[in-house]
């Protein structure tokens, strides 16, 4: 778009693509977020300093911060995203739903302002029959949530649950809802411009979730139709407009298998699935989120927004699923990307990269389009195959698994559906064959290889060792 | 062309021996009564591409790790449990002497073609220390376990009878 | 789409991706063309060893050859490409003229049969106007093509035609056409069943040629509107129905910039630029070729075919823009390559990779697709601006400059205009900066770095080149 | 810290000094009397991000060639004409003495902390000799011309005068 670009690092990133591939980059402090990512005092200096106009929150973060939204326009910077005000009206989980029962989105049956006391949530799971849900008011990311399914369990789980919102978020406050049985998590991405243009790009479908968090996202949803696409686009336009919504943002909803569905939050910020949404509408949201903030106009019209075809999106972790995805840091010695027709990365290591342990183990997205789900699902088998990291364990067989799924490939899953499958045979790891062995004994009597694994570099004399800690020494100036 | 002797370990068993011969890419693996010919070769990306008489390929990205071989194909790793040296549960390493020593011997008539190792020098277990050429054949002579060398006695070039020392390794941790 | 697949490969590409990537792989012989890849009986004798049963020619070689088509036939395998009379019809130009008349396509006017004395050429040169162009009647790819602008060139120019046409294609015939002048290059793409199903799938845009080979393609065309495109793609389907045209085949046309356009000749075969018609159709024209040749009707509609947004492909190459496109063969030392929304990558090589002198020097293809033309340049720019090719020359250089051409980025360009700004100072390479100086002085400064380049693998001991020697005369046994 | 002159040749004059001194990451370089300071950090693929105080950020790869150093920026190359030691055409080789014999001596008294070749060895031009400590100061003494060492009379650790031999190199072609 032919805009300067500042970055932001901590020391932990100092060697981190978005820092090469900037045209400034400015060091915010320790690794720790707290003192780096998370510092708003930081981030505005580093924002002074490089005379920069507009600040790009990301993904994470910062990124449905109101107060950092308000420092920025208070220091004359334009805020890449929602006005603050939006950003504090769907923050707050009780206070979003009072507004959107009174836009007529249809929420679930549930408590309008916090229980202080296990009686009110008792009166309340009389009145919409159990199961319930138990929820921190201030919370997000499935943090501090609870399930109950009689009576006799609420006193203990109300005190569970506050405490644990206590814990999180500093706020103590939990309210509960119906809860919805073999749900699916279907969102609509929304963008707004500052002229009154609103429009909704289609559906995403996320409910294959491992901890309340996306794993896999599709567009579109292999059960939203025409007739229900129409109505659930309609509510997430109505939710957003009842906030004064403007720039991306994506409106959540629970949905039935009866094809009722649900607000359940908004979230003001681009998310990480967007690029399906991108795949199959053909818009750029990105883009279209930095010119919203620039004061343009939506480059859309509702009548060019044509869906084709299917994308599917691969959330890459570095974690190892034959471990219960343990954590595995480390350093990528070697990375193959498939390529081809219909495959997009949208990847933060290459080879050699070191994964750090103080952020998100996210080392990237794969992304396919196919013209229908079933050639989608083929060609993400046919990437998936090509696909290589070796150096950590990653997320990478849980997806090859998914492929050959039969409830997958028929899109017969709910929120809980992922994880039932998990705790089966879904990660057993692959046994060692015949060929596996001979491609063993090639490489280990092969004299004319480097021994050992490839890195990227020649290991390190120890002289080199010595002066690249020295080096690092330097850095932490 | 070179032999190379790997050892694949069994569950609850001795370790089966695996035979490699190989003449520049052509490689001939036994093991356990059955033989596999095929070209082996190494692609720049560090990759293994084999290819059988039949016409079938396998490809794959092969590392040695502590916790055995991991072996990528089509970007999925297995472990194979394979080493370079006999694995030390089994506790017959081929010509360990007392004290923590082991002393390398020729196992028959040849000569020395190569010595990678001097007195004073670290060796990592499996690592590759002479190589015997006997009967047309080029042997390899590894270290079974990690150490010191001690001492070497032999040089490049040497003819050498079956049974004399060649070199001698001070095991690590003894 | 499940099929197992058979690579055939010459002692040149033992280790080619394309080999590494098959389920079996066969040797066809020693490097040179004509003792492997173009050597029908080899390939025949791979597909009985392996039981295959499909064979798909690819865009070279023996794509076009009639001959290989039926003996594929005759040894009981399905060729995935159109029936050898329909490779045979369009492989002779004036046959191709002549049957092409009769179908009511447009034609250049031109001599309907090879001109066997210089006299006839001259005849026709009064008929019809100078300029005129000689070219090889059995030719391709701009070989054996001449322009002739007036009489008295005739007899030298008809002597040298004819004997680069007998030099090239062992046949001298040569015959004459009018030079349509300031012509721009559009093609039509083609697909067609057994089951008489018949679609064009929109135009490209291939006027970008530097000595008669396409450079850089586009879809869609940028002069082409809703009513030139619904004539030219009828024009290209009456072209593929007079040879009864089965497969996916491509109409070239040469179109004057008063609208009217020119049959050329039909392609065959899947070409090149495929790519850019698939990111705007949504289509896959690599698999719907290959579900053609097992007998199933074509996926698509005409009405589902709708175009969206703006593609185009630049073919990297290993030449020297700076020394007159001069062959760089040797080892790719650093490949990175862009990612993100709209952009695609056909590339078969990879870092380590040896650019060998036997075959076509291209390493690879980058597509990219945006919303519309202006932005698929922009695009076009970030991703070329994040392509780095180490160790070989590249053309990458000239794409850059490109897309800062104000003429490319107004879309005013004929077959001629890449020619001539290549006269110009559109390769000057750039000069290096204070950061340059910068740069060299930090990496040469710095003891903890391997020294010099930065190669795929440690360089290699003495000791290791001998075996590595060893093992390729291994190879070659 | 640690100092290294490079040159910079200037088409038809002398080729100017480039003099860089290193502190960990950080950078600092002065030529024809202007001086940038800056953090440089080798990145994960090899290339160079260098970070200047205003908070500018150039990221690129180098190569060096025998054309001179290749530069990419934005994936686009250009052609530094940089050399580790003294452009022969400048036929100024300090320390070069008769017979194709170049010898090293110390230029100011210091300590040698590291020597990299011995007699016999091959040497590359602009490969790295040895290392002498002055006044804090590590300076960088590189081979101007590729030869062979012909005599080595220092060790690590030993403080030599300035003026003193140091080591001799036999050219190539001579």
């Amino acid at each position: 778009m032919g805009i300067e670009t500042v970055a932001v690092f901590s020391d932990a990133d100092r060697k981190a693509p978005h820092v090469a591939a900037a045209d400034y980059a400015v060091r915010l402090g320790p690794p720790p977020a707290r003192e780096s990512y998370l510092s708003v005092a930081a981030i505005l200096e580093a924002a002074r300093k490089t005379k920069a106009t507009l600040i790009h929150p990301g993904y994470g973060f910062l990124a449905e911060n109101a107060a950092f939204a308000r420092a920025c326009s208070d220091a004359g910077l334009t805020f890449v995203g929602p006005p603050a005000d939006a950003i504090e009206a769907m923050g707050s989980k009780t206070g979003s739903r009072k507004m959107m029962e009174a836009a007529g989105v249809p929420i679930v049956p549930g408590l309008t302002r916090p229980a202080s006391t296990a009686a009110e949530l008792k009166e309340f799971g009389r009145k919409a029959g159990y199961p319930i849900l138990l929820k921190a008011a201030a919370g997000g990311g499935g943090k501090g949530m609870r399930r109950v399914d009689s009576e006799k369990e609420i006193e203990a789980a109300f005190a569970r649950a506050s405490s644990e919102a206590m814990a999180f978020f500093n706020d103590g406050a939990v309210y509960a809802e119906k809860l919805v049985e073999g749900p699916r998590h279907v969102e609509v991405q929304v963008i707004a411009d500052r002229h009154g243009n609103r429009l909704a790009v289609g559906e995403r479908e996320c409910s294959l979730q491992r901890r309340h968090q996306k794993v896999v996202e599709e567009c579109p949803s292999p059960v939203v139709g025409e007739n229900l696409r129409k109505r659930i686009c309609s509510a997430a336009l109505a939710a957003s407009a009842a906030v004064n919504y403007v720039s991306c943002g994506t409106v959540e909803f629970l949905l039935s298998p009866d094809g009722s569905f649900y607000f359940l939050e908004m979230n003001t910020r681009l998310q990480v699935e967007h690029p399906v949404t991108e795949e199959v509408y053909g818009v750029d949201l990105a883009s279209e989120m930095i010119a919203i903030a620039l004061g343009e106009p939506l480059s859309w019209k509702a009548e060019d927004l044509r869906p084709r075809g299917h994308a599917i999106e691969c959330r890459i972790y570095a974690e190892d699923p034959s471990r219960d995805f343990a954590p595995s840091p480390g350093t990528i010695e070697s990375l193959r990307l498939p390529a081809g027709p219909g495959v997009r990365h949208d990847i933060g290591v290459e080879q050699g990269s070191t994964v750090p342990i103080d952020y998100d183990p996210m080392l990237g997205k794969l992304v396919v389009w196919g013209p229908d789900r079933p050639r989608a699902i083929r060609r993400l088998s046919r990437a998936l195959s090509e696909y290589e990291v070796a150096g950590v364990e990653t997320t990478l067989p849980l997806f090859r698994r998914l492929c050959g799924d039969s409830d997958f490939q028929a899109g017969r899953f709910d929120v809980q559906w992922l994880e039932r499958r998990l705790a089966s045979a879904l990660l057993e790891s692959r046994e060692p064959s015949d060929e596996d062995v001979l491609l063993a004994a090639a490489a280990l009597s092969d004299e004319t290889a480097p021994r050992g694994s490839t890195p990227a570099e020649p290991p390190a004399s120890p002289w080199r060792r010595r002066a690249r800690l020295e080096s690092l020494r330097g850095a932490e100036r | 062309m070179r032999r190379s002797v790997l050892f694949l370990k069994n569950p609850g068993g001795d370790p089966s021996q695996v035979v490699v011969e190989r003449r520049g890419a052509g490689c001939r693996v036994a093991r356990d009564g059955h033989r596999d010919d095929f070209d082996a070769s190494r692609l720049p990306d560090g990759r293994y591409s084999l290819l059988f008489e039949d016409g079938r390929q396998v490809s794959g990205r092969v590392q040695e790790r502590p916790e055995g071989v991991r072996v990528f194909r089509r970007g999925e790793p297995a472990t194979v449990s394979m080493s370079r040296g006999r694995p030390s549960s089994a506790s017959l390493a081929a010509g360990a002497g007392e004290g923590g020593v082991e002393e390398i011997r020729a196992l028959m008539h040849g000569r020395i073609v190569e010595v990678r190792f001097a007195a004073g020098d670290r060796v990592e277990p499996g690592a590759l220390l002479l190589v015997l050429e006997a009967m047309k054949m080029q042997n390899e002579i590894r270290a079974s376990r990690g150490g010191v060398v001690e001492r070497c006695e032999v040089e490049q070039g040497q003819t050498v009878e079956g049974g004399a020392f060649l070199l001698s390794i001070r095991s690590d941790n003894n």
